[in-house]
């Protein structure tokens, strides 16, 4: 039985990763129709700060870093995104991708591509052994910051004057400006959010692995993309389920597929994914009430 | 051809009960007009009479086929074709091309864009994009689209909402002199009263998704529930 | 008399790069070293390079860029996916291709044509080596193996090493076995739930991962499984041990010491010439095999009295156990590639890397296509 | 002085323009109704005033201060509200967040804004029951009701809108028109797109009509209804550029 | 001349000057030129589904190593085969059908599994349908990467004739355009346009939106699947990471850039992003200006591409072509164009 109270914590500890960049990514969506896949480089660029600063002691660095990717996603709000707003949305992703592959790319001219090694929170990789049951403090950690941002996120949406307006100005931008929304300002404010969510997710992720590269962000920012539609379109609480969803399945085919098929279990989780999709084209964790009215 | 019948129809979202035992017969060369308060449910019985809202009771019957089987690509094929209250124009298509692109369901090749677009009081550039159009042209143009698939019944969904007394009495003509030549049906969703009497002999008038009155204009339009739930104590037009 | 080119088609920039990197400044630095003496059959050689940007495509174009500008001879990417789209090009322009140090036996006649040549050990013979290090010096009997999908020459390994250590430890000297894709797995956490449950049963892990490496053996030891971990060439170098502080009892295979101390005193004193010539010490012991790859062609060349590529091949197809810089190397008309030669063990113990000594096979697992 | 003045006033779509020449000047507490046939430029001069569509040429003033270069929330801000033509809802918000984003900084503390929304529920009741839901679930009628219970939540000193009785029951059309009556009576000015003469007479105090973007005749209501120019001028635009 | 007649002959005249330095100038150039046309193939494939449907697909560099692969297996030769792919069934082992054979094999095979898996994908719309490609994406890259016995898996497959030469790409690409020019000519084009535009709207009007969505999904599958069998035969090595994501999103931002919508932006697209790639290649590769010498930047090839990405989706977010199809009189009216679209953003900001 301890398996399967292991695999359950082990796909919490992948899942809640998972569920936080697609956080990010998913508030973004939600407000712009925009895919920001630049969301993976929002991560790295945040990891390469703190290999930078880590000398200065964690709180310096961690300050640095958070403010790091705040200021890089302000930036590329107002230089990138904001000049190709209420275009097509496959104009929106192409140009994130372009602004990903740009950063990217400099990234690998300033550090190379070689991995650097990085140790933060070392006191966190400690493991606890709660009877069978081995549960790295890290991930602890990591559900718990994932539950409470998420829980910060809905609430500064739902119940803050300016979440409202956010959600307004991402609906019909013009219209929100009739009203006396400063919608460029608010729009910016989102993207300084997903910033922050962005660096969250940095931190705990790197405090896991403890090696820096700048693809680094690309598979976690791909996950988050599929899990954010998979869980439920434009909802938050949908695209962290879908994120959680996406690290169980993956964790618990790793675990009960016979041994020749286990290369193949990516393939499986996609193939979960696809169904999701066909059988409920809202999304995962939203009522088929939710889909558009004719 | 059959008459098309909507029978004992009921809708609901979650609790909101949209419609509830309705029924409707339209035959051909007839038009009907289905009026009601906003939220009555009208535009959700023409959602399910095209195929696009499957209702929790009843069945929608083209003589005697069975149209809730088909999706609403299909309905509109069988000749039950409808528009939107929403207008829904393909935005970054032409004019012509809004036109012609639903003529290419039906293979003809030769197609009469232009008269047709004529014929709904359209005219200029029809190599415009077609969301570049006022409002009210664009729900001509909407009709136009509608017609080129040369539909046994056509539902129409506010057709004159935005259109000056005028252009909306040229609609009505318009719409009168379609259903005579070509014996369509027709149904008329329509909140403007002047339109509505002038056009429709027969009307249905639902309530919170009931029926609660049908019969000859003239009977209904003084019918006190009517007023009540939907007209209002001030006479509208000059009828 | 004119000067003799040498062409690089190598990866300068993107995700192949940290690879080649060494290997091309020490080729430079063996170019220098005998135009310092006089050349080359009296001809000075120069380099011209491309940068594949870690692109296969671009990796044809690159080739025929150099080639273009008379090269000689091509040295192509540490790795042969990569690098074979090069070689490609070199061999249909009747050139001579050599790569670095792509492991895998098919860069050379068989699978690019009879002017490939690889200076790398074969992944055979680096799982044998590894196999035996584990069985007689370290004494180990059980182990566990991890092995990562993503990348061929994992893979290679590891199955290489399996098969010689089966012949030694019987089937029930596999105490477990997992895989993971570094492509889609960023963090292990169900294997390595799976590695501690055998934890018990095993006393050696064979860890076969590539260049982010470091990630999973951080969270192999955060787990507190702190059972010795053999590697390959691929984790050679101290860039990751941050990751993994105070790391110890962590063994891996190499060309030779960068940290100073190989056992043969020749790896030492090209460290020392690199650092001199660049400001640091080579990343990996994978500069050796660039500096070879110019060592052995030079030596074939002299050898022929030509730079004809015909001559060149036959002398190169003669090498028996030449003491190049990377160690011995041998080739025959149809393995382009050594499959016996003793290489360096590293050890790691409180985070600091050391020589322990170098290392062979007695039996390698043969090669296949 | 005019609450707001229009002068000469071009707005092109690319090449064509779709208003050309337009002067207007509307008095505080003034009621002033823009009729025309489809296409005329009605809509356009809406979002011209509004602050959405930038002037090729012209000037617009409200109170005398020029509005044509501001960005369209400081526009809002100094108080034209516009009800637009399609209503424009916010998907995936509730009717009341709907409400919220109308309900300007200016209404006052809690309380008066409380005060505020009971006023506009008891005029739209709908709005009340439907309070939580979402606002795209309402039929296209009570969606046009929360778009004007919008706009007047921002307190206004100009209050545009664009054909109002857009798909409203004639029942509600008369409401929404008892409430533009009460609201001209408690002093708003009110600029109104309005295609029924009917409906024009019982609210305002100047006609204007415009065809082909151009403004074919201006004058008091009280002389132009009944007028045959006006319906020649309504006619006469059926063409367009 | 009719108006597409009109734009497949600008279109094939463009592509064939856009050849002209592969034949002039040096080996290097050559290359260069037959790498542009490889892409060309598949962005014009791509642009069948994409551009008639407006669903982005993340999927096409499946079809295109499907393809090649199959190719592979029918073309390389017999002795080697029996080396490199020896779990080939018997009659695949025994059989060599040169180029044409193997395209046309490859292209079928990818056309299947695109009928196929095209049925869950034509059920969505919008971005859900784009996350079904990509994961469609991934589950055959997974797959090809682990069935050792096709594909070799994640070792390379070498072997391939080098028969593609600057004339067979150009052949195979010009083809292609025809073939997607006709088809955003027939009635299937247009009607797929209109339910790009609204699905809704497409269904009501009687338009069999996911049947001709799946069409044009299976004509755009072989069609890129060719690409992938000239990819495989002009450098003679496949991988199957060759057809992943790199490949996926530098085909799209091809399509994107030069305007998706229309048959007109994927080429001009394709082409604009070869031509600046090898042009930074070079510059990357250091030069020599009026006796100065520039050294070497490697890196700034990538670095330098996604600016212009960049800024070309953000001075012209609907593409190069403004979505229009290149004609006579388009050509002439590029002044008005201009305009207009300074107008649209003037509006949305
Ligand atoms: N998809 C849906 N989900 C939930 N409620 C819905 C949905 N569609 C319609 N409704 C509700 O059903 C009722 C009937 O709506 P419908 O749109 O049919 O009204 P209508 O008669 O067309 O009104 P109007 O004249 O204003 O257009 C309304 O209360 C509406 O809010
Ligand atoms: N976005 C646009 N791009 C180009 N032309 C436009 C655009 N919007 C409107 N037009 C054109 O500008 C002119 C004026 O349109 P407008 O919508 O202002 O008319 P209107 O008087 O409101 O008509 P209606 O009564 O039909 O709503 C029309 O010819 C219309 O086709
Ligand atoms: C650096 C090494 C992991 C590369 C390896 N020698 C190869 O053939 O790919
Ligand atoms: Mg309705
Ligand atoms: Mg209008």
């Amino acid at each position: 039985m301890s398996w399967i109270v292991q695999a359950l914590i082990d796909a919490l500890s992948i899942g809640s990763i998972y569920a936080l960049t697609a956080l990010g990514i998913g508030l973004i969506f939600g407000i712009m129709r925009l895919i920001n896949f630049a969301h993976a480089e929002f991560i790295t660029v945040t990891v390469y700060i703190l290999v930078l600063a880590i000398g200065l002691g964690f709180p310096v660095a961690l300050f640095f870093a958070a403010g790091g990717a705040l200021v890089l996603a302000l930036l590329s709000e107002r230089l990138a995104f904001r000049p190709v707003r209420g275009a097509n949305p496959s104009t929106l992703l192409i140009t994130s991708f372009a602004l990903s592959y740009l950063l990217q790319n400099t990234l690998v001219l300033i550090f190379g591509a070689r991995p650097m090694g990085l140790n933060i929170l070392p006191s966190l990789s400690q493991p606890l052994l709660i009877g069978d049951v081995r549960v790295p403090m890290i991930q602890v950690v990591t559900i718990a910051v994932t539950i409470l941002l998420l829980l910060g996120t809905g609430a500064f949406l739902r119940k803050t004057r300016i979440g409202i307006e956010m959600r307004a100005a991402a609906v019909d931008f013009q219209m929100a400006r009739l009203l006396g929304i400063r919608a460029n300002r608010v729009i910016a404010v989102a993207f300084g959010l997903s910033g922050i969510l962005a660096s969250s997710a940095a931190v705990l992720y790197v405090a896991q692995t403890g090696v820096v590269e700048p693809r680094l962000g690309l598979h976690l920012a791909l996950i988050g993309f599929v899990a954010t539609v998979v869980g439920g379109m434009g909802s938050l609480p949908g695209a962290v389920l879908g994120g959680l969803a996406v690290g169980m399945v993956t964790v618990f085919l790793q675990v009960l597929l016979p041994a020749d098929l286990r290369p193949f279990r990516e393939a499986f989780v996609y193939m979960a994914v696809i169904m999701v999709l066909v059988l409920r084209p809202q999304g995962l964790f939203r009522p088929a009430s939710a889909r558009e009215r004719v | 051809m059959n008459a098309l019948r909507a029978e004992d129809i009921g809708v609901r979202f979650g609790g909101v009960v949209a419609l509830h035992d309705v029924s409707l017969e339209i035959r051909p060369g007839e038009i009907v007009g289905l009026i009601g308060a906003n939220g009555a449910g009208k535009s959700t019985l023409i959602n399910v009479m095209s195929g696009f809202q499957r209702p929790t009771t009843g069945g929608v019957w083209l003589g005697d086929r069975a149209l809730l089987k088909l999706s609403p690509h299909m309905v509109a094929r069988a000749g039950v074709v409808r528009t939107f209250q929403g207008v829904r124009l393909f935005g970054e298509l032409t004019i012509a091309e809004n036109v012609a692109a639903v003529a290419a369901v039906m293979g003809s090749p030769g197609f009469a864009t232009k008269e047709l677009l004529a014929a709904v009081g359209l005219s200029g550039d029809f190599d415009r994009k077609a969301a570049t159009l006022s409002y009210s042209d664009q729900r001509k143009l909407a009709i136009a689209r509608a017609l080129a698939l040369e539909p046994g019944f056509l539902l129409l969904d506010e057709p004159a909402a935005g259109m000056s007394p005028q252009e909306a009495e040229q609609l009505g003509v318009a719409l009168k002199e379609l259903v005579e030549r070509r014996g369509i049906g027709l149904l008329l969703v329509e909140h403007n009263m002047d339109l509505v009497m002038s056009v429709c002999p027969r009307l249905v008038v639902l309530d919170v998704g009931r029926v609660i009155a049908t019969g000859p204009s003239a009977t209904v339009r003084a019918d006190p529930k009517v007023r009540a739930a939907y007209l209002g104590g001030v006479p509208h037009g000059t009828a | 008399q004119e000067d003799v080119t040498v062409g690089f088609a190598i990866a300068l920039s993107g995700f192949v790069a940290p690879y080649d990197d060494g290997p091309y400044k020490a080729a430079k630095l063996a170019i220098e070293e005998i135009n310092a003496k006089g050349g080359l059959l009296g001809r000075k050689i120069v380099e011209v390079s491309a940068d594949t940007a870690s692109d296969p495509a671009q990796g044809a174009t690159a080739a025929t860029d150099v080639l273009s500008k008379n090269a000689e001879l091509v040295m192509v990417t540490c790795d042969f996916d990569f690098g074979a789209p090069a070689a490609l090009v070199a061999q249909s322009q009747d050139k001579i291709a050599f790569s670095s140090c792509a492991a895998d036996a098919k860069f050379g006649v068989q699978g690019i044509g009879p002017n490939a040549y690889t200076m790398a050990t074969a992944t055979n013979h680096q799982g044998a080596i590894l196999a035996e290090f584990a069985w007689k010096t370290l004494g180990k009997r059980n182990v566990y193996i991890l092995n990562d999908l993503q990348v061929e020459y994992n893979k290679s390994l590891c199955s290489n090493f399996e098969k010689r250590w089966r012949e030694l430890a019987g089937g029930e000297g596999v105490a477990g076995y997992d895989e993971y894709n570094a492509g889609n797995d960023t963090v292990i956490a169900a294997q390595v739930s799976r590695m501690k449950d055998a934890e018990a049963k095993s006393d050696v892990i064979m860890f076969c991962g590539a260049i982010n490496g470091g990630s999973y053996i951080r969270q192999i030891r955060a787990a507190g499984i702190d059972l010795p971990m053999i590697t390959g060439e691929s984790m050679d170098g101290t860039y990751w041990l941050e990751a993994v502080p105070d790391l110890s009892t962590f063994y891996n295979l190499t060309y030779g010491s960068i940290h100073g101390d190989d056992p043969e005193p020749r790896v030492n004193e090209f460290v020392e010439a690199f650092t001199k010539a660049y400001g640091e010490a080579p990343v990996t012991g994978h500069a050796l095999t660039g500096y070879s790859v110019i060592e052995a062609w030079a030596l074939a060349v002299e050898r022929a009295g030509t730079f004809e590529t015909e001559a060149v091949r036959a002398q190169l197809d003669s090498f028996s156990e030449e003491d190049l810089l990377v160690g011995k190397t041998s080739f025959t008309s149809d393995l382009h590639i050594s499959n016996a030669r003793p290489m360096t063990i590293i050890e790691i113990e409180g985070g600091k890397a050391s020589a322990t000594g170098v290392f062979d096979a007695e039996k390698t697992p043969e090669i296949t296509f | 002085m005019a609450l707001l003045e229009l002068d000469r006033l071009w707005v092109s779509y690319g090449p064509v323009p779709a208003l050309r020449d337009v002067s207007l000047s509307l008095e505080e507490g003034e009621t002033l109704a823009v009729v025309g046939p489809n296409g005329a430029g009605k809509t356009t001069l809406t979002l011209a005033i509004a602050g959405a569509l930038p002037a090729a040429a012209g000037t617009l003033r409200l109170d005398g201060k020029p509005i044509g270069g501001l960005r369209t929330e400081d526009v809002a801000l100094m108080g034209i509200a516009l009800v637009p033509e399609g209503r424009r809802i916010f998907d995936g918000l509730t009717v009341h967040e709907n409400l919220l984003m109308g309900m300007s900084r200016r209404l006052g503390d809690r309380a008066a804004r409380n005060r505020a929304l009971a006023e506009i529920h008891a005029m739209f009741p709908i709005l009340a029951e439907r309070r939580n839901g979402m606002a795209t679930r309402l039929s296209g009628g009570e969606q046009q009701q929360l778009a004007i219970a919008r706009a007047l939540l921002s307190r206004p000193r100009l209050l545009i809108l664009d054909e109002p009785s857009l798909g409203l029951a004639p029942l509600l059309v008369d409401r929404v028109y008892d409430v533009l009556r009460e609201l001209r009576a408690s002093g708003l000015s009110i600029l109104l797109v309005e295609q029924n003469p009917m409906r024009i007479g019982a609210v305002a105090d100047r006609v204007m009509v415009l065809s082909g973007g151009e403004v074919r005749l201006e004058g008091l209501a009280a002389d132009l209804l009944g007028d045959a120019r006006l319906e020649n001028a309504y006619l006469s635009g059926g063409e367009h550029a | 001349m009719g108006a597409r007649v009109q734009t497949y002959v600008l279109l094939a005249g463009l592509i064939l000057l856009a050849t002209l330095p592969g034949y002039l100038g040096s080996a290097a150039t050559a290359r260069f030129a037959v790498d542009m046309m490889v892409k060309l193939a598949f962005v014009i494939g791509l642009s069948i589904f994409v551009s008639n449907t407006g669903i982005l697909s993340f999927g096409h560099a499946a079809f295109a190593g499907i393809a090649a692969y199959t190719s592979a297996w029918f073309t390389i030769p017999v002795i080697t085969k029996k080396v490199f792919l020896p779990d080939l069934p018997a009659f695949v082992l025994s059989t060599d059908l040169g180029l044409w054979g193997g395209m046309a094999l490859g292209m079928l095979l990818a056309a299947i599994v695109a009928a196929i898996f095209g049925v869950a994908v034509v059920r969505l719309a919008g971005i859900g349908a784009s996350i079904a490609t990509l994961a469609f994406l991934a589950i055959v890259n997974t797959t090809m990467s682990h069935a050792t016995g096709l594909t070799k898996g994640t070792a390379s497959l070498i072997g391939l004739p080098l028969s593609v030469n600057l004339p067979v790409a150009t052949a195979v690409v010009l083809a292609s355009l025809l073939v997607a020019s006709v088809f955003a000519g027939s009635r299937a084009g247009l009607m797929l346009r209109a339910s790009r535009e609204d699905e809704v709207a497409a269904l009501a009007s009687g338009i069999a939106v996911r049947r001709l969505r799946l069409a044009a999904f299976v004509l755009s599958a072989a069609l890129v699947g060719a690409s992938g069998v000239l990819q495989g035969h002009a450098i003679g090595i496949l991988s199957v990471s060759q057809f992943y994501l790199e490949l996926t999103f530098l085909t799209l931002a091809m399509l994107v850039i030069g305007g998706q919508h229309s048959l007109s932006g994927a080429v001009v697209g394709a082409i604009a992003i070869a031509f600046v790639g090898e042009v930074l290649r070079n510059l990357a590769g250091g030069f020599a200006i009026a006796g100065l010498t520039i050294p070497a930047m490697p890196g700034l090839r990538e670095v330098g591409l996604a600016i212009l990405m960049l800024v070309v989706l953000i001075l012209r977010p609907s593409g190069i072509t403004g979505n229009r199809e290149l004609t006579f009189a388009n050509l002439l009216r590029r002044g008005t164009r201009r305009r207009e679209a300074q107008a649209d953003t003037a509006i949305s900001d």
